[in-house]
């Protein structure tokens, strides 16, 4: 059962938590623009790589927020978590 | 008459004697024996048969390693099965037996099969049992029931087990002198720190030797240890308590057995504890496994590992034999000589090494111990029990064969073949071994989480070497915790000098290894030599093919005795090192923990939460049975007499549609929406002009999940010009509440919007019918509830029957209806309150099976029944819903070209032919009853009911095309090829015009 | 109608089903509180104007720490960054939400009154961290798990608010109504080694 | 090949079972293959032997990173059933199914195919017309199926806890009579042997670093055991299957999370047959053996670790005391985990790509083994002939462009 740290309550056991999928899958803005190849590939497609990852998780039974995790596929070993408005900073740990 | 008790020694309780039975017969032991050495004491030596040879079978160890010694504990309800008899602790009127054996133990007819062993080879059943294809089912039969060690219980358990979860900073498995001095340092360090071993008292290995600490007997230290940490405050101290998993980000799974040394039940209080840990460091000190030699007839009874002789002798005060000899290639195993020979046991010591052994080699011999040195054992004889063994003088050379043998005669074989540490949870959590080349066993090497091995279980065998071990693992792991370390010193051991050990992985024999008597690696399932030979030669060579070809390691010990000489074997007929071979995965778990011990407390009732609303125990009172709708108990229906469900459902129908009936509706989800940017919001996630609803209305609002398919729906009410009252399905409201925060978060922090859960807080009773409005005004109610005041479709703040509510005019039956939003701590008064109003029309409260025909009746779909994950809004004809003027989520979706089919399957409503038919939900439509098979299918029925109100059964359904195919006749596919017509009709079976619920 | 303008927590009928336990035996003790006052409120703790207006009403400045609940007059739980629950059991408290929210009309924010929609037990006794632990994941820890700490978790399938707000380890825990008489069921199991008491 | 049967094992034993043959041979991989199979597990064994046999591919070469079987084919609880609700996937594992039911002696090794039933218990009102629903289907599509009542079920499985008062009652069930299990690593190994015996290399401890193209076409691979050309390449790697595309400069619509199970110690015949519950979430059958063999969920999360979470353990030991109270006295002997290869409508993925002579085959997610024959008897006529056979067609990856999923579990019952 992994620990995670939410980045407002600290450490938590996985059962807290809610998985969210790959982060960075941000909504097309002009969805009527799109072919349907591309709209079904912000649909469906993921990376689903063998080794890091950044994925979303809810602190779904805490404080309610989604944030991002840095996390190793096959480690499972968790490098930081950090806030969505942090996405882009060095922080968080 | 304990035969082989000795007269002194042991930690058992001579002044306790307990009487237990095993294979029907009575005997007796005393406290603090496990049935092993108590049937040992009886001079029990035939306990178990193998499993696929039936060869007969003795207790080879002393603990979780034992293969042969599996035997049914205790009776009926609480009977268990596959309990190592090394680890069952003795009761008083213990009932154990062995499983194997027809018509007994000892004449055992299913042994002709060691007859044919050869046969029956590895894997042998892979190549036979398929002509004629029909019989596999009666070979299949016969293989099952031969197969299978324990009995299963048949009666539900009548015993409790419970977790708890527990935070450390140092987590210590195993509390041997490695594991104790680990903890010790620690624990003085300020750690908060757990000490968890599996045996019912600590000191692991000293517990069965004879060794000395600090001038006084081992024992005298261990206690003193022990006394400290049960001192200190920082320290939970646990016996009886096997670490058996070890999970990722040093989470660790421990099992503490609370009773089964009491008896057969849990008298009071629970029989496992589940301790989930999260420790920040973990000490891994098991200890290690001794491994036995692989000669021929290795498995005879009698035949025993060194350590497990002297744990009997120097523990449990038993001798398991009058004549001993003591084979083997370390030095080790010279202690169980000496045990013996102290015991008064004459032994002799066949040695493979020419040299001999250290400075234990010397005690021997001043002993007066015979040591054979430069010799092995070829072979056992006796069948039921070892009656003798052949000697044969060995150069050296594992691949050499001769017939010059000399016999010795013993009733006790005690071999000992090197130390294994168990690597188990340090492999568990990823950590990788290598082979030590002088050593000849897997010690840890990278650890991949927190964790430090210490002691033999890190490749230590002397005694003062595990103890600094520890002291070294209990530093390190309490710096790791950013602790200051306090010292502590070495205890004073004495300590020999060893020869190295001789690697021997299979013994040569008078013949070749395909031809000799079997020399078995695995006893449990019968796995030798000449199978894993079988194996390589049939090009299973990988060490996982060779597990899985010849079931090596698959027995209930896990291979804790045979996998390593397995492997060395494996890698010597295929002329690889042992590393190059590697070994097999070590997976969870450690020794077996039951079912119940996961489960913990979370079985019967407590399995899963029943969700129950405010007004539930009314319901209750009234006798209605309840509906299974998540985690929600809803009333079905609310039968009078002795109405059955379709009696009950036709009256309250009938009574809704001709005066008032009321319903509790209070499971809807509920959703406070605000910000000032919440229409802009509601607008992306709702399909319909959200923003266009005036203050005080309400109108019906669906969802779509990005794929376009209809995700939830319900009325939405605007309070305040940027604020909605949102309700959802039941079953969707935790999914939808979830979905927006998502969005807000994720995608759109830039909306000002706030949500809140009001699904608990507010109930919702709903009251319906001609009468409903006169059954408010009885009440007392503070607005005027007539048309003009109060349209359909809008939503009112009032007070009624002196508690303030919110009032919707909205109808889910057609009817003029009203429903109620009260704070949920008035709602079971205010249910009864409706319930005295409405008696002059006879109000009648109905469930869940009413709503849905009464809906029904009007064409109103239920997400869930009427729609799966595959229907779009166009499909059920909600295009009068989708906006054309803004972008919603889904809507991209619903223009893909599988999404525009004219044929795809569309809501229509059904009519029986006959006119009588209730053709069952989930009943598959077609255009041909005459089609072969495949038949197409064209769509199914997701909502079928008598209604009573039309007098003639009515159905919704999918159909492809079904938009444009009114009228049309298709036929319904029921149970037994049966086929019944039905014509499409419109879904909306009862006041088309919607009159009813507009007055 | 003076009986049923009593607000019912709905566990009336768990209490009337308990077999009265030996008190001696009994290690904890479990009160279902009555008529009291939970305000869910969400805003901008960043917006003084809100914090302002906020401390006017209550008396009492918004706990911004995690993990933490201001004990004063009321209990202000902190639920998230920008969301807390109050819960009062002050005469006046019913209409603490309607306060609130005019006091914050025309500040970003969301005032519900919940009381109805949630219940709250006091446990206390030597054994409630343990009987808590059994199936909370948490740290009850006395060292770090001090009065004014609070942590939002699961306890078994429900999730559950539990606060420490004595020194005497009296620990407040509240749950959704439609999970409480499971929560309930599920402590009078799980605490039946330890002697448990509802009141 | 030499003929496995009751004879051949008596004239071993009495050569001391040396005259035994390698199952499958140990090449050394060639320069060039007329088609590559990456991955060997029981679907790429099975598609490797299906070439040789049904389409004379017989130069083909398959290539495993480890050791045959080693994946989710020997990982996985052995059910085999084709009670599938939508008629694509119901006919592709019918067609499965009625290749299993020859296996054993259309390949002389004896895969245990054992058919003691598939009960799929219905829990709600929900439940249950999903159950009529999927049977009703399954009927018409000539698969054997039928909706049984808690009685019934009670009579076929004595120990299962079929009273009212349970917290999710046993309503009833679905019973497909043909489903049961099989033994996973014979499998593997007997289409090995099979398909060696038809001039199939396969090559083990060989594992794919790239896929070599020459614009849109494969031209071969480079391994950890050299470069291997081809023009026709089939990738069946499970939850590997994104690893392998990406090479190819492909996206999937997959994700690989982990799926765990776990045996009991071995007991007397208690379970005769297979039995499922999705409300409970769990499924249980008992081996040969006698272990009874647990089905575990998956977790949410990404994970290649071949290992899951404890607490999924856990609730699946709950679920299946729900369903057998007595078995919370029996033990777990070994819990071990597999990656899957989910795809949005659990349905698989047996298909061209966008690079000409690429073929895929994954997206099993939790149904793969029953699968195994079918899976590689289409995808082998797809590769031999460039084009789907009409059972795969509706399972291209076209599908998630268009719209045109298979849904099975979005199927699924959603409470209301």
């Amino acid at each position: 059962m992994f620990l995670i740290q939410c980045p407002w309550c600290g450490n938590r056991a996985e059962t807290e938590y809610r998985y969210g999928g790959e982060a960075g899958i941000s909504r097309p803005k002009d969805p009527d623009a799109l072919s349907d190849a591309e709209w079904s590939d912000y649909l469906f497609y993921r990376s689903n790589p063998r080794g890091a990852h950044k994925e979303l998780w809810n602190h779904a039974q805490g404080c309610r927020r989604w944030f991002e995790v840095e996390r190793d596929t096959v480690s499972y070993k968790i490098a930081r978590s950090y806030k969505l408005a942090d996405r882009n900073s060095e922080s968080g740990s | 008459m304990q035969l082989d008790r000795l007269k002194t020694g042991g930690r058992i309780d001579r002044t306790r004697p307990l009487n237990f039975r095993f294979n029907g017969k009575t005997y007796s032991g005393f406290a603090g024996d496990t049935l092993a050495s108590a049937l040992l004491a009886n001079d029990v030596a035939l306990v178990s048969r193998s499993f696929k040879l039936h060869r007969p079978r003795g207790i080879v160890g002393a603990g979780a390693e034992e293969p042969n010694a599996i035997v049914q504990v205790g009776t009926g309800a609480s009977t268990l099965p596959n309990m190592r008899a090394t680890q069952v602790e003795l009761y008083d009127g213990l009932e154990a037996r062995s499983t194997k054996g027809w018509p007994n133990l000892r004449f055992d007819l299913a042994a002709l099969n060691d007859r044919f062993s050869k046969v029956f080879g590895a894997g042998f059943y892979y190549k036979t049992f398929m002509r004629p294809k029909a019989f596999w089912k009666y070979y299949e039969r016969f293989i099952r029931a031969s197969a299978g060690f324990g009995i299963a219980p048949t009666e539900p358990d009548p015993d409790s087990y419970e977790h708890r979860n527990a935070h450390c900073d140092v987590l210590v498995a195993g509390g041997g002198p490695a594991g104790l001095m680990a903890a010790l340092v620690a624990a003085r360090s300020g750690a908060r720190v757990i000490i968890a071993d599996e045996q019912n008292e600590f000191g692991g290995s000293l517990l069965s030797g004879s060794e000395s600490i600090d001038g006084k007997p081992a024992a005298e230290w261990v206690n003193a240890v022990i006394a400290e940490l049960r001192d200190r405050g920082n320290v939970t101290v646990l016996t009886r308590s096997t670490v058996f998993g070890y999970y990722d980000h040093n989470f660790i799974a421990v099992a503490e057995h609370c009773s089964d040394h009491k008896g057969e039940r849990a008298a009071d209080g629970v029989r496992e504890r589940l301790w989930r840990v999260r420790a920040d460091q973990v000490v891994l000190a098991q200890g290690a496994f001794e491994r036995p030699l692989v000669f021929c007839n290795n498995d005879r009874p009698g035949v025993m590992t060194a350590s497990a002789v002297s744990t009997y002798i120097n523990r449990y005060g038993v001798c398991p034999g009058k004549r001993a000899v003591v084979f083997t290639n370390n030095d080790s195993a010279y202690r169980t000589a000496l045990d013996l020979n102290n015991a008064g046991i004459p032994v002799v010591v066949v040695d493979c090494r020419k040299s001999g052994a250290g400075s234990l080699g010397a005690t021997a011999d001043a002993a007066g111990i015979t040591v054979l040195r430069g010799h092995i054992v070829s072979d056992v004889i006796g069948r039921h029990r070892v009656s003798g063994i052949r000697i044969a003088r060995w150069d050296g050379d594992t691949q050499s064969t001769f017939d010059s043998t000399i016999r010795i005669d013993c009733d006790l074989l005690a071999m000992s073949g090197g130390w294994s540490p168990a690597v188990h949870l340090h492999s568990q959590s990823g950590g990788t071994n290598a082979w030590d080349e002088t050593r000849h066993c897997f010690v840890p090497a990278e650890s991949a989480q927190a964790n430090v091995s210490a002691g033999a279980c890190n490749g230590h065998w002397s005694l003062k070497a595990c103890l600094q071990d520890g002291i070294d693992a209990g530093a390190e792991v309490a710096a790791r915790c950013g602790l200051r370390t306090m010292p502590v010193e070495l205890p004073v051991t004495t300590e020999g000098t060893d020869n190295p050990m001789q690697a021997l992985w299979r013994v040569p024999a008078s013949k070749d290894p395909d031809r000799c008597p079997k020399q078995f690696i695995d006893y449990q399932n019968d796995t030798s030599v000449a199978d894993v030979r079988l194996a390589a030669r049939e090009g299973y060579r990988n060490v996982e093919h060779v597990k899985r070809y010849t079931a090596l390691g698959f027995g209930t010990d896990q291979g804790k005795l045979g996998n390593i000489n397995g492997m060395a074997i494996l890698a010597e007929c295929l002329g690889k090192t042992i590393p190059e071979v590697g070994t097999t995965t070590f997976r969870p778990v450690y020794t077996p923990v039951t079912f119940g011990l996961g489960a913990g407390e979370n079985v019967g009732e407590l399995f899963d939460p029943i969700r129950k609303t405010a007004i539930h125990e009314r319901h209750q009172a009234a006798g209605s049975p309840f509906e299974v709708v998540g985690q929600w108990h809803r009333p079905w229906y609310f039968p009078q007499g002795g109405e059955d469900l379709h009696a009950a459902v036709a009256r309250e129908c009938l009574a809704t549609r001709n005066s008032v009936g009321m319903m509790d509706a209070s499971t809807l989800g509920k959703i406070d929406a605000r910000g000032p940017d919440v229409v802009e919001f509601l607008e992306r996630i709702y399909t319909h002009d959200v923003g266009r609803m005036k203050v005080g209305r309400c109108a019906y609002g669906i969802m779509l999940r990005e794929d376009g398919m209809l995700m939830d729906d319900g009325v939405m009410a605007r309070l305040g010009e940027h604020q909605y009252y949102l309700t959802t399905t039941t079953g969707g409201a935790a999914n939808v509440l979830n979905w927006l925060e998502t969005w807000l978060q994720t995608e759109w922090p830039e909306l000002k919007v706030y949500l809140t859960s009001l699904t608990d807080s507010f109930s919702t009773i709903a009251v319906a019918g001609p009468k409903s409005r006169d059954v408010l005004q009885n009440a007392g109610c503070s607005i005027d509830l007539g048309k003009e005041n109060f349209s359909f479709m809008s939503v009112q703040q009032a007070v009624l029957a002196g508690f303030p509510v919110q009032l919707f005019r909205v109808s889910f039956s057609g009817e003029l209806a009203f429903e109620i939003n009260i704070d949920s701590a008035y709602a079971s008064q205010m249910w009864q309150i409706l319930m005295e109003s409405g008696k002059e029309f006879d109000i009648t409260p109905y469930g869940t099976e009413t709503m849905h025909v009464l809906r029904a009746e009007k064409g109103f779909v239920i997400v869930g029944q009427d729609t799966d994950g595959s229907v779009t809004p166009v499909d059920l004809g909600m295009n009068w819903l989708l906006s054309k003027n803004k972008d919603f989520l889904g809507k991209r979706s619903l223009s893909r070209q599988d999404c525009v089919r004219d044929d795809r399957k569309q809501l229509v409503g059904l009519l029986s032919v006959d006119g009588s038919t209730v053709v069952p939900e989930g009943t598959q439509l077609i255009e041909d009853p005459g089609a072969p098979k495949p038949v197409p299918m064209c769509g199914h029925v997701t909502s079928s009911y008598f209604s009573a109100t039309l007098g003639h059964p009515i159905a919704m359904a999918l159909v492809s095309a079904g938009h444009r195919r009114k009228d049309e006749t298709i036929y319904a596919y029921l149970a037994d090829n049966l086929v019944v017509p039905v014509t499409i009709v419109s879904p909306v079976f009862y006041d088309a015009k919607g009159a009813r619920q507009n007055v | 109608m003076s009986d049923s303008s009593r607000r019912l927590h709905g566990l009336e009928f768990f209490l009337r089903s308990q077999q009265r336990p030996d008190t001696k035996a009994s290690g904890i003790h479990a009160r279902i509180l009555d008529d009291v006052t939970h305000v869910n409120l969400r805003g901008n703790s960043n917006d003084a104007e809100f914090n302002r207006g906020v401390e006017k009403v209550l008396g009492q400045a918004l706990p911004v720490e995690p993990n933490t609940v201001s004990i004063r007059e009321s209990h202000i739980y902190w639920l998230g960054p920008d969301e807390w629950l109050v819960v009062s059991k002050a005469a006046d408290s019913p209409g603490l939400a309607t306060r609130l929210e005019n006091t914050l009309r025309n500040i970003h924010s969301s005032v519900n009154d919940i009381s109805g929609g949630q219940v709250t037990f006091t446990l206390s006794g030597e054994n409630v961290e343990r009987v808590l632990n059994k199936a909370c994941t948490i740290d009850f820890d006395a060292g770090t798990f001090k009065p004014g700490h609070c942590a939002q978790s699961g306890l078994a399938k429900a999730s559950v608010l539990i606060g420490c707000i004595e020194q005497s380890r009296t620990f407040e825990l509240i749950v959704r109504r439609s999970f409480a008489d499971y929560v309930a069921r599920w402590l009078r199991h799980a605490a039946r080694h330890h002697g448990i008491e509802f009141r | 090949m030499k003929k496995y049967s009751g004879l051949s094992l008596v004239t071993g034993a009495l050569r001391h079972n040396r005259n035994w043959q390698p199952a499958w041979r140990k090449p050394d991989p060639k320069r060039e293959y007329d088609a590559i199979i990456v991955g060997g597990g029981g679907h790429g064994l099975a598609t490797a032997y299906y070439l040789a046999k049904e389409h004379g591919v017989r130069n083909v070469a398959v290539l495993e990173k480890g050791w045959i079987g080693g994946g989710n084919t020997g990982r996985n609880t052995t059910i085999v059933r084709s009670n599938y609700l939508w008629t694509e996937a119901s006919l592709l594992y019918e067609k499965s199914l009625k290749l299993w039911e020859n296996l054993s002696q259309e390949l002389n090794y004896n895969v245990m195919f054992s058919q003691r039933g598939v009960y799929n218990l219905g829990h709600t009102l929900q439940d249950m017309r999903d159950i009529e629903r999927r049977v009703g289907a399954n009927r018409l599509n000539g698969i054997d199926a039928e909706v049984v009542n808690a009685e019934q079920v009670k009579q076929a499985i004595p120990l299962i806890n079929t009273s009212p008062d349970a917290r999710y009652p046993i309503l009833g069930a679905s019973l497909q009579r043909r489903g049961g299990v099989a033994r996973h690593d014979a499998v593997a190994w007997g289409f090995a042997r099979a398909a060696d015996a038809l001039g199939v290399d396969i090559i083990e401890q060989c594992e794919v670093t790239a896929v070599n193209r020459d614009g849109g076409q494969v031209t071969g691979v480079e391994t950890t055991r050299g470069r291997i050309a081809s023009k026709k390449i089939g990738v069946v790697v499970a939850g590997n299957a994104s690893v392998l595309a990406s090479m190819a400069d492909l996206r999937l619509p997959i994700e690989s999370h982990p799926l765990q199970a776990f045996v009991s110690e071995p007991l007397k015949p208690v379970l005769d047959t297979v039995v499922m519950s999705g409300a409970v979430h769990g499924y249980i059958s008992q081996s040969d053996k006698g272990e009874l063999v647990i089905g575990a969920g998956i977790d949410a999360y990404l994970g290649y670790g071949q290992r899951g979470s404890f607490q999924t353990i856990e609730h699946t030991m709950e679920a299946i005391i729900q369903l057998f109270p007595m078995f919370s006295r029996v033990r777990m002997l070994r819990s071990w985990g597999g990656i899957v290869d989910v795809c949005p409508d659990a349905c698989p993925i047996i298909s061209k790509t966008p690079v000409q002579g690429l073929y895929f085959n994954c997206g099993w997610g939790t149904g793969g083994f029953k699968a195994t024959p079918g899976s590689g008897w289409v995808f082998a006529h797809t590769i031999a002939q460039d084009r789907p056979h009409e059972l795969n067609a509706p399972f291209d990856l076209n599908r998630f462009t268009t719209g045109a999923l298979i849904d099975e579990h979005g199927a699924a019952a959603v409470a209301h």
